[in-house]
Order: structure tokens, then C-alpha cells, then sequence
């Protein structure tokens, strides 16, 4: 870690958004969500509802970005297709 | 002169006591002085009975306190007589300045002072040339006269440069009636 | 008025023209007396013209100087002034203002704190705040508070330096006393002060995070790198005072020692009281007594080593605080002295003597009692009190 | 305008470490979209603040500083004014948006003066108040904007007394009082109400004011998924009317088909949870809901007679 000679200026942070590097995905501990591309409509409720940015938006089409997902279930609970199931994480491992 | 003259001004809050050792340091320092100007700091407001001080030396001034031992004491307001004791610590080879239709020897009578006492009217100078009871200019004027402390065109050059158009004008002229006009 | 003359100003109106010389960008201030003819000055120089610059009447003292944290990260030159409650009332962001590491330039004209209500002087409201990260300098008349307020913008800007700078001088006693005041040129100041270049400025093209939080992990590292910068700061300080006395023919340093070749004994001041305490010297030094003054214009950071140096001959000093550290030894100034003569061999005894509260006037014969005190001390060698009060009625003071 | 139109850029980068569920993330994700190119921010001391800066981490890709937790109108404007005396002097080249963030304690109490100030003063910046109505914090505590009946651990549903026992206070009266261009309120769950009214405060000749309904999951005892139905409830029941007052001018945004009863609103809330068990308290409910009533038909008047 770094010195008091080596972090920045009075604590100012120089690269914006490096946050992004940091796994908030690792924080679901109950949930996940999974997105079925069949009954997806990309009508981006999911997307503008998200708290974490976590829907990823493509051309036609949204990704779930589980590096950053904290698996609170908005998506889920909001999307009008059913398209977003939520999975138990004990499944997955 | 003295190398260092100390001046205080007796008023009521709201005759420009603190105008009138502002004004004087400011001749003085026309003249190639150094000066102290500043009022005995207080919350006193219009009407109550205040202080200020001028300090005028051929030499850097460096001491900060109020004025004790005055060369020189100006009264502006003949009832600050009554409430203060205005020639506490005046030297006895000093002045007394007063506002009041008194002469000095009926003046001095009632004050515990070996002082030199001047009067002048500067009262009634002011009301008829200003509008107003505002003494503090006037009566520089016949402390001028009194004790050469600085020559009268300085004052006319500082009053001139403080107040603007007519004002300057009549403020000019009571300054040079007061001086004409001083009982010495 | 016209620049490059001798001008009659008073102390907060000589601060208000070098603020207006230096040309800043944002003012942001609250009305208290006994500043505030600086913030009225400085809004008439505005209104008329003859000051580029935004003037924000803020709705509290906490407001002005957080809006002058937020002009100042976007890289204005920024000032504000105030005093006692104000100054307190800014606390919190004094912190805030010198961890960012900005170059706000403040006055203070030093006033006491309620209660019970008094505006007159003391120190009890910038020595409060010594601890906040600015640094510190006190003027003893008008002269100085116009040439160092030219110089703690040049301060506070240097890339060497980028801290906030309180300009302090004694509320009424300096503040109010109209002098003939020595100033410069427009061209003169400009040459001395070039404008601000912010190092991490906000900018939308270059994003930059001010005010993380500053987890455990790193918040030494952080709060050290501030301590090392601050504690540099003194050698770019002395520089930059070097080359405006060079500039302009002044004589200034961070402590100036008077009569003190031969001095046994030395009373350290602070402020306007040191004019005072001069005269008391040259007094004393008539019926042939060994007394010195040595006078501290740089507070923070503290310059432990010229003290030490400047100290290191006599047998006693007397600190002449203009407040109390309530329940400590006097003021803060005879406790930092005592500190950092502490390690010196052969130290001299240090007594403290707080003095001139809330406007209590300090006398010439204030610091002859003070330096026959001293005297007594020397030839006792031995200090019997940590500190006496001076000019107060009663047991145990030093009376009126 | 629709949801496909707005911008793909997150000002705000996922990697924070607001709760799961938070409603302040969805809230600033949607107000940021607002902007086409980066506001200059000064954010107050608040959950957001701490949650997306944990040095040397920045969830942040604007300029962004946070000073304090009062002081978010104060910074607002000295940034302001820096901008108008740089663009002057030749120093900046153009103008920024000038965004406060700041959550109710910031807003509704301890920031309320310097907010005030900075509206009295008029200077052109937008103030957005994320209120979850208490002070979560510093562990769920009570605010000015808390609202009566709910529980929080310095309004707690004792045996005597059934939570917070005084109104939410009208924030948007006060700041309306200070005649600024405009002020409004917003649901993260209206998402395209918001963007039509942050768009509004980007053009505003003045001080611009939002306040924004932000669900707490944590402090509001609701499970994560509910944020968004939260802010709709809240809407729908009128307890957060959606409006917005330009110039003077009272528009209600958002009129409920059918008003629903308060306890909709209330009822699935850990916080409200006294007032339902063990036993129902309809008399507090019902004050509830005269209140908002009250409230409700106090706005559509002003919306008749402005």
C-alpha cells in the first residue's frame, strides 16, 4: 500500500469512476438474477431501475454485469415480461 | 514640537469625535508625520460620551495603547465637560481645546488644569455654515490656530480630499472661521 | 485613492486595498465586527468597478468560507475575512479548506469569544484555531497588514506551499487605527504575484474526486503528507519574504529580534503588543537593565528552530499571550515557547504573562512590571509560577 | 422522449457500495442521465458521499467534491461564482452545470440555512435533496423529513409513544418561499417524469430545486427488490405527490387514477410495522390519512390558483 509520500495530493482521487474495478458482485450472497433473451423485450426498465449500473445496455439487447450485480432483485421484481428469473446463488455453486 | 504629540478628542457618539482624529493624523501625515488616528473602542452608540486619540512623532509610532497623558485635549460637545473628566492627565504644558460659548479663563476655572485653555464657538459655526452641530471639522481649526501642530492648509487639503463638492466647500470655511474665530 | 503612495488606512482598510491589488476572484464574507469594514471596502471596490470580482454576502460565517472552498477548488483566487464568533462559527471548515490543501487567504481581525459578549481584542479566536492546518501570521500595525496580505496570496498560491493563510491583526488597536500606510503600485504587486495556476483544479475535462472518504488505511498517510507540507512551508515563507523585502525595501522575517545582542532576559510578543513592549525595552534599557524583545510573526507553523536560536542566550523569557488556555499553563503561545525550548541545553526559564483581554489595554508599564518580573526570575533562577495574568484585578494578577 | 433516448454514459460507475437495492443509486444514475455532458458536483456528507468515494476509490466520473454536511448550498455557490469571475476574466473557457447532492439531514436540517442562503442569493445551480427520510447514515435516526408515526432509532415505537410524533416537514413550501425559477419533486420510479424535469433545472435562469423520494431497503425495513414499487406507492397514495412548481406555477405531474389508501404505502414498511401489529392502530392511520389528504387537496388547489 502506498506511502505518504507516494498517494496523491491531499487525498484527491485522479481517476474517475475507478470504482468500477471494484467487485460489489461478490456482496450477493442470497440471489441472482438471470436474463432470458427470448422473453426480453429491451423495453430497459431493468436498466433505469438498476442502483448499481449493473444492466449493461447494448444495441437491441441488455447483459447482466454480475461483476458489479448486488442481487437486491429490482430487476426482477420490475420487468414486465417475466424475462428476469431470480436463482438462488446456493444453485450456482 | 515634541517628538511626540499625543492628542484626545471628548465628544458624544455621533458628532464625528473619531472623524476629527482621523482627519488630524491625516493632515499630519501630509506633512511627512507618522500618525495614529483611532477611537477608544467601544459599543457606545449616538448620544454617549466618547473617546478618540491622534498620535502625530517624527518617528516611527510604535506604542498601541489608549492615551493617558495627553499633550493636547479637544473637546467637541460643552456637556462632555459635566459627564467626563476631560483633562485627566493633560500635561500641564498642554492644551485644552473646547467648544463652548465660554471664554477660556471662565472655563478654565471650573477645570483642575494648568493648561493653556482655548476656546471657539464652533457650535454655532457649524450650524450656520454646515446646517448642522457638526463640530469636528470646525474645531480642528482652532486647534490649528492654538498649537501649530500642523499647518492649517493641511487640514483644508485632507478635508477637501474626505468630503466632496459643497460640502468640502462649507466644511473648508468653518474650519477657516474656527480658526479665526478661536479664543486663545 | 492612488497606488504607490503613502496612504492614510486604517488596519482593515489596508487589508481591503491589498486584497484589492492582489485581484481576487470570489470574495465570500459575513459582516462581524471589527472586520467588517475590510468586507465593505472590498463590496465599494466591486460596486464601483475598480474590482474584477464576485462578492458573496453569505448568510453565515460557515457559508463564506465554504464558498470560498468551492471558488477556491475550482481555481479562484479566493478571500474571505471575519473574526471571534465567525471565526469559530468557520471551524469545521478551516479543517476542510487546509486539507484540500487550498490557497484561501482569510484576515482576521482578532477579537475575544462570548461570553460574556465582547468585541474588543484578544487572541482567543485564531489561537482557538491553531491547530486547523493554516498558517498563521500576525501583523503588528497597518504597514504589515497591507505588505502581508500581498504576501500570503503569493504564499498560499506557491506550488511549494498550497495552504490557506490567516492574516492576523488586533481588532480596534490595529484595525481601527487609521496610519500612513507605505503601499505599492498596482504594477509592483502584479509583478509580485502573478496569477493563480490551481494544480488539480475541478474540471470537466480532467474529473478529480476532493473530499474522499478517508478510510483508516489511509488517513495517516494522508494527514502526514499535509504535516511534512505544512512543516516545509516555512522555508518558502522566509523566501518569499526575502524577495518582497528585497522588492520593496522591507525588513521582515518570521521572528525579529529587538535590542536582544546582550539581552539576559527577553519578552516574546505577538501582534500589535509588540510596539507597545518595544518602548518598554528602550525604557528599561535607559536605566541600564538587560532586556530584549523578540517578536513571533509566524505562528503556524511554529519556527521551533529560530526560537531556539534566538533563545538560546537568555536566562529567562516571558511569553505575552493575548489570551488564556483555560486550565493549562496561561496561553498557547507560552505553552508552544516552553515546548520548543524544552530540549535545549541550556534552557532559559519561560513564564507566561496572558495579557490585554477583551480589549483590556496593555500599557508600557504593563511589560516594565512584565520584564522586572523577569528580572526578579533571573536572579532567583528559578521560576516560581508557570504564568501570572496581566492587567486584571486581584489575587494573584498583575493589576490594571 | 423514452427510456431508449437516454444516454449511455454513467457518470455515476457501478462499483459503489451503496446497499443492494439502494434507491439513492437508482436516483442518481437517473438524474445524471440528465446531463450531455458532466456537472461540476458538491456533494454533502450523506450515505451517497461515502459510499462511492472510499479512498482510493471514486465511483465518480465528474468533478466532484465534498467538503462537508451543511455547507452543500454554500460550496454550490462559491463554485458558481468562481465559474462567472474565471469565464470573465478569460480564465475558463465555458460554462459547467453546478449539481448539490445532498440527503435530507443535509437538506432539512443542519443544511437548511446555507441552502437559503445560496437559493436568497440566486445563484444558477441545481440543489437535488435524495431524501430517505432520515438519517441513514449514521444508523437510521430521525430528520425533519422523517414522517409522523415512523419508527427510527431516535423515534422509536415505544410502549407509550408509536414512533415519530411530529409531521414531515413541508421542505418544498420553504423552498418555493424563496420565489426561485423552479422546484419540483421526483420518483426514481417515474423515470421519464425525472428526466423531463432535471432538463427543466439544467435551463432554469436561477437557483433549480429537486427533492427526490429515495426508499431506504435498510432503514425502511423493506427487502431490496421493492425500491422502485415503494416510490410508485408513495406516489400512488399521494404521500409523494410528483409536481413541480415553475415561476410560481403549481403543476401537479403525476394525478393517481385512483388515489390509494395510505396504509398501501404503509403497510409493507418494517417502519411502519407498529402500526399494525400487534394490533391496528387506525387512529394514528387514519390522521395519516386526513393529513395527506389535507395535503393533497391543498396542492391541487395551488395548482388552480397558480
Amino acid at each position: 500500500m502506498k506511502t505518504w509520500d507516494e498517494v496523491p495530493f491531499a487525498g484527491y482521487i485522479l481517476e474517475p469512476g475507478n470504482a468500477e474495478s471494484y467487485k460489489t458482485g461478490d456482496w450477493r450472497s442470497r440471489q441472482k438474477p438471470v436474463l432470458s433473451q427470448e422473453k426480453c423485450t429491451f423495453c430497459l426498465l431493468c436498466w433505469i431501475y438498476c442502483p448499481d449500473g449493473a444492466i449493461v445496455r447494448k444495441e437491441d439487447a441488455v447483459e447482466i454485469d454480475y461483476y458489479h450485480c448486488k442481487g437486491c432483485g429490482i430487476c426482477s421484481y420490475e420487468c414486465p415480461s417475466g424475462a428476469i428469473r431470480m436463482k438462488s446463488e446456493l444453485e450456482e455453486t | 514640537m515634541r517628538e511626540m504629540v499625543e492628542v484626545r478628542f471628548h465628544g458624544r457618539g455621533g458628532q464625528g469625535v473619531v472623524t476629527a482624529s482621523r482627519l488630524l493624523a491625516e493632515a499630519a501625515l501630509l506633512e511627512g508625520k507618522r500618525v495614529q488616528g483611532f477611537p477608544a473602542f467601544g459599543a457606545e452608540r449616538e448620544g454617549a460620551p466618547i473617546r478618540a486619540f491622534t498620535r502625530i512623532s517624527s518617528n516611527p509610532i510604535r506604542v498601541r495603547s489608549q492615551i493617558y497623558t495627553p499633550d493636547v485635549v479637544v473637546v467637541l460637545d460643552p456637556t462632555v465637560i459635566r459627564a467626563e473628566k476631560v483633562t485627566e492627565g493633560l500635561k500641564d504644558d498642554g492644551w485644552l481645546i473646547a467648544n463652548t460659548t465660554k471664554e477660556p479663563e471662565e472655563l478654565k476655572a471650573g477645570l483642575a488644569t494648568k493648561a493653556k485653555v482655548v476656546t471657539v464657538d464652533a457650535t454655532r459655526i457649524a450650524l450656520e455654515l454646515l446646517g448642522a452641530p457638526r463640530v469636528n471639522t470646525p474645531i480642528l481649526g482652532t486647534l490649528v490656530k492654538a498649537t501649530q501642530l500642523v499647518k492649517l492648509d493641511s487640514v483644508i487639503k485632507v478635508v477637501k480630499s474626505t468630503f466632496s463638492g459643497r460640502l468640502a466647500e462649507v466644511n473648508i470655511k468653518a474650519v477657516e472661521r474656527a480658526y479665526h474665530e478661536a479664543k486663545i | 485613492m492612488v497606488a504607490g503612495m503613502v496612504l492614510a488606512l486604517n488596519g482593515d482598510e489596508a487589508a481591503a486595498y491589498a486584497v484589492k491589488q492582489c485581484k481576487p476572484d470570489v470574495i465570500a464574507a459575513y459582516p462581524i465586527t471589527p472586520q467588517t469594514i475590510i468586507v465593505e471596502r472590498l463590496s465599494e471596490f466591486v460596486a464601483d468597478g475598480e474590482l474584477d470580482a464576485e462578492f458573496i454576502s453569505a448568510e453565515s460565517e460557515h457559508s463564506a468560507l465554504s464558498a470560498c472552498i468551492g471558488a477556491s477548488a475550482m481555481g479562484a483566487r479566493t478571500y474571505t475575512a471575519t473574526a471571534s464568533q465567525g471565526l469559530a462559527l468557520m471551524y469545521e471548515m478551516l479543517f476542510v479548506a487546509s486539507s484540500f490543501r487550498l490557497p484561501i487567504v482569510m484576515s482576521v481581525a482578532n477579537r475575544a469569544l462570548n461570553s460574556p459578549l465582547n468585541i474588543w481584542n484578544d487572541m482567543s479566536d485564531t489561537m482557538g484555531a491553531r491547530d486547523c492546518g493554516w498558517i498563521q501570521i500576525y501583523n503588528e500595525n497597518a504597514q504589515e497588514v497591507y505588505d502581508f496580505t500581498i504576501q500570503a496570496f503569493r504564499i498560499a498560491e506557491d506550488h511549494g506551499v498550497l495552504l490557506p493563510v490567516m492574516v492576523c491583526h488586533d481588532g480596534f488597536i490595529v484595525s481601527h487605527s487609521t496610519e500612513g500606510v507605505e503601499t505599492l503600485s498596482d504594477s509592483e504587486v502584479d509583478s509580485f504575484l502573478p496569477p493563480r495556476d490551481p494544480v488539480y483544479p475541478l474540471d470537466v475535462e480532467r474529473p478529480v474526486t476532493i473530499g474522499c472518504v478517508g478510510v483508516p488505511e489511509y488517513y495517516p498517510e494522508i494527514k502526514y503528507q499535509q504535516e511534512v507540507a505544512t512543516k516545509k512551508s516555512i522555508s518558502k515563507i522566509k523566501e518569499i519574504m526575502n524577495e518582497f523585502n528585497e522588492d520593496f525595501g522591507r525588513n521582515y522575517g518570521i521572528i525579529e529580534e529587538y535590542r536582544m545582542e546582550d539581552a539576559e532576559v527577553a519578552i516574546l510578543t505577538i501582534g500589535s503588543a509588540s510596539g507597545t513592549a518595544k518602548d518598554a525595552v528602550d525604557e528599561m534599557r535607559t536605566e541600564g537593565k538587560p532586556v530584549g524583545l523578540l517578536k513571533l510573526r509566524l505562528f503556524r507553523p511554529l519556527p521551533v528552530k529560530d526560537l531556539r536560536k534566538a533563545l538560546s542566550d537568555v536566562k529567562v523569557v516571558g511569553v505575552v499571550d493575548r489570551h488564556i488556555s483555560f486550565g493549562a499553563l496561561g496561553g498557547a503561545l507560552n505553552m508552544e515557547v516552553r515546548a520548543a525550548l524544552y530540549e535545549m541545553k541550556d534552557r532559559p526559564h519561560v513564564m507566561g504573562f496572558p495579557t490585554g483581554l477583551g480589549g483590556r489595554d496593555i500599557r508600557v508599564e504593563h511589560f516594565i512590571k512584565i520584564a522586572d518580573e523577569l528580572l526578579k526570575i533571573a536572579e532567583r533562577d528559578m521560576l516560581e509560577e508557570d504564568y501570572r495574568v496581566v492587567g486584571c484585578r486581584g489575587p494573584g494578577c498583575i493589576g490594571p | 422522449m423514452a427510456l431508449k433516448s437516454l444516454p449511455l454514459h454513467e457518470y455515476l460507475s457501478p462499483g459503489h457500495r451503496l446497499c443492494a437495492g439502494c434507491g439513492e443509486g437508482v436516483t442518481i444514475r437517473q438524474i445524471l442521465k440528465a446531463f450531455d455532458e458532466p456537472p461540476i458536483i458538491c456533494n454533502a456528507t450523506s450515505c451517497l458521499e461515502v459510499s462511492t468515494t472510499p479512498f482510493p476509490y471514486t465511483a465518480w466520473r465528474t468533478p466532484w467534491i465534498h467538503p462537508a454536511f451543511e455547507c452543500t448550498g454554500a460550496v454550490a455557490a462559491g463554485i458558481e461564482a468562481a465559474q462567472k469571475a474565471l469565464i470573465r476574466k478569460g480564465r475558463k473557457k465555458k460554462w459547467n452545470v453546478v449539481l448539490g447532492l445532498a440527503g435530507d439531514g443535509g437538506t432539512y436540517d443542519i443544511g437548511l440555512q446555507a441552502l437559503s442562503g445560496a437559493l436568497e442569493r440566486g445563484h444558477k445551480f441545481i440543489y437535488v435533496c435524495y431524501t430517505n427520510d432520515a438519517y441513514m447514515n449514521t444508523g437510521i435516526q430521525r430528520s425533519g423529513a422523517t414522517p409522523k408515526a415512523a419508527w427510527t432509532t431516535t423515534s422509536p415505537a415505544g410502549r407509550v409513544i408509536p414512533g415519530k410524533t411530529e409531521w414531515q416537514k413541508d421542505l418544498m413550501k420553504i423552498v418555493v418561499a424563496h420565489d426561485i425559477p423552479y422546484a419540483a419533486t421526483v420518483s426514481a420510479s417515474y423515470p421519464m417524469d425525472l428526466q423531463r424535469k432535471m432538463r427543466k433545472t439544467i435551463q432554469a435562469d436561477g437557483p433549480a430545486f429537486i427533492l427526490a423520494l429515495s426508499p431506504c431497503p435498510r432503514g425502511w425495513r423493506t427487502p431490496p427488490h421493492l425500491t422502485i414499487e415503494l416510490g410508485r406507492l408513495a406516489v400512488q397514495t399521494c404521500m409523494f405527490p410528483l409536481y413541480e412548481v415553475e415561476n410560481g406555477q403549481y403543476r401537479v405531474t403525476m394525478k393517481p387514477k385512483r388515489k390509494l389508501p395510505v396504509e398501501y404505502y404503509l403497510r409493507p414498511q418494517g417502519r411502519f410495522r407498529h402500526l399494525f401489529t400487534p394490533k391496528t392502530r387506525q387512529d394514528i392511520i387514519s390522521e395519516i390519512q386526513a393529513h395527506v389528504d389535507k395535503k393533497w387537496e391543498e396542492l391541487q388547489r395551488l395548482e388552480q390558483l397558480t
